[in-house]
């Protein structure tokens, strides 16, 4: 065990699977001798080679595009794009190539490779480099869409991202890069994609959240308990595919329920939460299903603070559903 | 686009300018009769289409000489990222034609299982002919990848990627050729330069002098060659491919061809090329073209020619027959392969069909008609 | 008035304001001579010369691109994108640029195009020519999105688009193009961005649904009124900006609901009328709200008429919450 | 890369080779303040950034000859398409450092209303300096765009824009390249080689000799200049302007120059570019090289250089003073601009959050670092 901040436990992941499978290859802007500009891929270049790390192009539609190639013929790619917010130009690969080639070869072909982002707000980084982008991701079937929260999940999911045999798109909460420490166990380990962590229990209210929201959701829970609302905290961590029994049972056990995301509300994944439980477990609901988000405009700079959901936000709709 | 001399080997007489291809006599037969292959699957695609019996099929007439040309440089460990207008490769490395012929139809035998267009094949054996995919230039990165990979375990292979004119101006193409640069990843990047992206004139597509010249915004070298000519296509891949598996990278080929029948079996080309312009193209027809080359050979004879289309009709008339006979994919492929395991959600979706088709009867199929 | 077909209309609205401002130009791929493989653009090439409706190179990234900027310069660009499964080159020129060129301007440059594209299912087109990617826009500040159903509003709601001052993704159903007619009138008239559209009124049930879905929802109420299911179908035509009050009005006047579209349900755009209705009008609702939709898989082939949704399985989903 | 000669015009005596440059002495002692106008903005920028007072910069140190060269070709009616490491131009047509400043503490004055990263400027006067977006590349074909527009309308605009080594990778440099060279559109394409994307090498970025030489790809002319000589910019931009002007289509332009310090504040260049490398450049310094010129021409004494800094610095140290005493934009901003009209789900988000600051208090800033 070591005690990690979240980007250490990725660096960790990386380095870990790099020395068990030769065919573990990281590319992307800056990922070599500088070590990505947030450092997740630091010493990978002089430990491995640059034939194992190394930097590309200026060109996300090129470093997700090879990487497909790469994975088909054998690799294992973990591509890095610097910046969620810089990976539209790969929109294309990703969702009409590597989510679509293995329905469309009958299995023939797959393409097995992992996309690294940082993504959110939190660092003053204005429209451009401070989105969550995860619900243009989760209309794709085909893809698995990965968001850890602790450094013990980052290790653990992304082990098992990079041994996934579909693609994985595996976002990292860069608020939390070096906000949050954990244990991390040594060497290998995986966590399961497809299942939710309980991040604290609770029967009056359930909140979903993920990613860098999981931390405010915990203060909110933890400030509505001293207001007397017992509070449950789940963490979806793989978004998709979900665990959609855990949401709904998770959802029925309080009959009130918050949902948290940064992204902008309209059409954002807490939509699709909602409508799981409107579908499925309306009957048990004793309140409206309640979305905190961020507001459905670009996202600023100066008043980052007031877009994204915060404390005072979530506390307010566990409040509001709580007593409805 | 300036008129630069391209590369020809077969002269009007059929010598070849003291090129030897290092062909067999076999191999060049099966060269010919593979260019016949393809014309008769696309008479008959023509005909099933027609008659309502498939719904959509890509015309092939003129580009024979490109397609085979090119299939002669490759190798069974290969890998080949072709488009929808390159089904020559597959049939020259003995690809059956009734397995095309289940994807024609999309039917329950189809390695795509019904999911793809017409056209859209997937193979692996005997050559790994990916499946392709109908967005404009996604698979050139893919075949950079590919021959990364292969570099980097220290094999000898080399990926070849077939895209258009039109495909030069996707984004696909210019990532692809600037990591294969940078990489010098062992690939052959082949411009089917048939001077049309459906109804786009290569005026309409790029100011650039030739499409081969694109090849130095990437220290990529660039060769331009005459699309009708199996010889000089022969040529110039398999000097690109030799390089490649040299450790010597990548290099751009165009293939100055031109397509006799409209983009897609939807499209009618006489609303937006001049009829001069079939005329003469007409008179190059690449099968002619490269008779000439084995009657100087003392290869060919005249009855060869309809006898071998005569073998080849039945052949693939009975192709259709067997594809067609097939049925259609079952409910359940809707929901397969989408991931390696069935999530539970796709579980659910797809006893909810199953249910449904039970308490309620089957889906209809309705008579879209397909426009491009 | 005249009696024109949906693909028609389309075509009339576009001669009606090339006639009316001489800055509106249409551009794209094979849309000159050819008229566009649809026959969207049929004529406009003869009628208003090269200069005003032209072909381009094939690069949706570069059609969308160069159209913000003829844009910003007082043109009034209507792209064609051949096929809605092939704008995702151009989804990183549509969510990062011209959605947000007004906010991170403070409104000192703007981007008002229009891009018209074909979606949705119906054509045996398979994965790459049948898709419906509402969704993945919908998700995206800056941007209005406009999806019509019948020649009249086809009309009216593209001369809309080529007016309004914002980005406007205009979505037409492929599938419907020549299978639906009906009255347009002739010149200049214009359906309201962001209303909805009662095409049948009822109060049972209501089902929400747009572009070719909205004669399957008006078959299946027919079907569901002989056993008598009184059914209330609201095409929502504007998806985004949403009049979310009149669909709030619309759930409300029934309590039982039903959200019909052909994408996949995960994340899809029906998710967000569920969480709306779950934040907004629970406490109305007297059974789950259903979503009828495409599956969570790519789209196939040749069991497309599986994989859409159909009158059968619409009126099942009517039965279920009418009887729930 | 090859080391092709690059165009150069002021030699190391500070004679022009007998090239008239065209500019007044106003004009040339203009070129020469804002060069140093655009190192003491950085320099204080740096000061801020340092003690936490703003978050974030880009360096320029070195690029200065590359801007203002460029400057001196523009118009006023003109479009510039420009990066972050640009504003020696916005500076250059007069756009006053305090508007600059309210972009870099991101306030109310802010013409982006604080929604921008800092060096994120949007001008519309006196020159239209268009808002500068992240992505890198998305830009190109905006220009291109642009300049359609204003030939169709038969103006003599010309549309500049300015990316880096790096953005010749990105798809808008394929795409607007492209349209433009089919269109003949009056663009200026401005690639500002300093040799590096971040970390990135031009080894890493490309194979080919050189940047320029992409513009073959697409019919566009490719010039390559020395970026620290402010004359040889000023020779080649207004070159490639008059003709683009005259209707003779667009113009690739390689700037040859090096930035002297990180990406950006959040960057550390001493981890992966060589001191050597530093140093060599560091005696090509721009401003130096054209001082040299104007002491040939007779237009500079020694001791205006630190007379002109010392107002400069003045000048800038009081317009970050005034930027830094306007509060944050007001709560609205984050609603309005989305659209031309707040639709109504706008204006109730915007109310909530009205509603909750009275009732719970405000949102607290947090510390975000920006690692970039
Ligand atoms: C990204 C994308 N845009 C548009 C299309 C529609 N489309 C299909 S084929 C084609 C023309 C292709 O021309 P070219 O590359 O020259 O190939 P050819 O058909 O001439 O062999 C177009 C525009 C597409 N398939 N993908
Ligand atoms: C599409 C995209 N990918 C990645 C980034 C992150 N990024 C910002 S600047 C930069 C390097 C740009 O290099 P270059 O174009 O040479 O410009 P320079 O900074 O050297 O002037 C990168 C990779 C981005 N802004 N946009
Ligand atoms: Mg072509
Ligand atoms: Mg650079």
């Amino acid at each position: 065990m070591s005690n990690l901040t979240l980007i250490q436990a990725v660096n960790d992941a990386l380095h870990t699977t790099m020395q068990a499978d030769p065919s573990v290859h990281v590319l992307g802007e800056d990922v070599g001798k500088k070590g990505g500009v947030f450092l997740a891929t630091e010493n990978l270049t002089n430990e491995f080679g640059e034939e194992r790390c190394f930097n590309t192009p200026l060109s996300e539609d090129g470093i997700v595009g090879t990487a497909i190639g790469m994975a088909m013929n054998g690799l294992k790619p973990v591509a890095e794009i610097q910046f969620q917010d810089f990976i539209f130009p790969a929109f294309d690969q990703i969702v009409s190539e590597a989510a679509k080639l293995r329905y469309r070869s009958g299995g023939q072909y797959t393409a097995p490779l992992v996309i690294r982002t940082p993504y959110g707000g939190g660092i003053r980084g204005g429209l451009y480099h401070s989105q969550s982008g995860e619900a243009y991701f989760c209309h794709t079937p085909g893809l698995k869409v990965v968001i850890p929260s602790t450094p013990h999940d980052a290790k653990g999911l992304l082990i098992s991202a990079i041994e996934d045999p579909d693609p994985v798109l595996f976002l990292e909460p860069k608020a939390l890069y070096r906000a949050v420490k954990g244990e991390v166990p040594e060497g290998h380990y995986t966590v399961d994609l497809s299942t939710v962590r309980e991040v604290r229990a609770g029967k009056d209210v359930t909140v979903f959240c993920y990613g860098a929201m999981v931390p405010v959701a915990e203060k909110a829970a933890e400030a509505a308990a001293a207001q007397g609302i017992d509070t449950r905290v789940i963490d979806l961590r793989t978004l998709l595919p979900l665990d959609e029994e855990a949401v709904l049972d998770a959802a029925r056990s309080t009959g009130r329920v918050v949902v948290v995301h940064e992204a902008p509300r309209f059409c954002g994944f807490g939509a699709e939460i909602s409508a799981l439980i409107a579908e499925h477990a309306i009957e048990y609901m004793e309140a409206p299903v309640a979305r905190v988000t961020g507001f459905d405009t670009p996202f600023p700079n100066t008043l980052e603070h007031h877009y994204l959901p915060d404390q005072r936000r979530v506390l307010d709709a566990i409040e509001r559903v709580a007593h409805y | 686009m300036k008129a630069t001399e391209p590369l020809q080997v077969i002269d009007s007489k059929g010598g070849a300018n003291g090129y030897d291809p290092g062909l067999s006599e076999e191999e060049l037969l099966h060269c010919y009769r593979t260019m016949l292959k393809v014309r008769v699957f696309d008479e008959t695609c023509l005909k099933l289409q027609r008659s309502g019996r498939i719904g959509f099929s890509i015309p092939n007439e003129g580009i024979e000489a490109t397609q085979v040309g090119a299939a002669t440089a490759m190798r069974k460990t290969d890998w080949l990222f072709a488009s929808y207008r390159d089904f020559g490769m597959a049939l020259y490395h003995g690809i059956q034609p009734v397995d095309m012929m289940h994807n024609m139809f999309g039917n329950a035998a189809d390695n795509s299982r019904g999911r793809q267009m017409p056209v859209h094949f997937t193979f692996l054996e005997p050559i790994r002919f990916v499946s392709i995919s109908s967005p404009i230039g996604t698979h050139l990165p893919h075949a950079v990848g590919a021959a990364f990979a292969a570099k980097r375990r220290g094999e000898d292979t080399v990926a070849f990627v077939s895209f258009g004119d039109g495909g030069t101006s996707s984004l696909g193409f210019h990532s692809a050729m600037n990591f294969a640069g940078v990489w010098k990843a062992p690939v052959v990047f082949l411009c089917q330069n048939n001077g049309w992206a459906i109804s786009c004139p290569s005026e309409d597509q790029t100011a650039s002098e030739s499409y081969a010249i694109k090849g130095k915004a990437y220290g990529v070298p660039g060769v331009i060659v005459d699309g009708n000519d199996l010889l000089a296509v022969r040529k110039a891949v398999l000097e690109a491919a030799e390089r490649a598996r040299a450790g010597g990278g990548p290099t751009l080929i165009e293939c100055k061809t031109f397509r006799m029948g409209g983009h897609s079996t939807s499209d009618d080309p006489t609303k937006y090329i001049p009829k001069e312009v079939f005329d003469a193209w007409r008179k190059k027809d690449p099968i002619l073209r490269f008779e000439k080359y084995l009657k100087a050979c003392g290869l060919w004879k005249k009855a060869d020619r309809a006898r071998i289309e005569g073998e080849l009709r039945e052949e693939i008339s009975e192709a259709a027959r067997t594809a067609e006979a097939v049925g259609p994919p079952p409910l359940e492929t809707i929901f397969s392969d989408v991931y390696a395991e069935l999530p539970k959600h796709l579980r659910a979706q797809g006893q909810a069909a199953f249910d449904l088709a039970r308490r309620k009867g089957d889906a209809m199929a309705g008579d879209g008609e397909f426009p491009l």
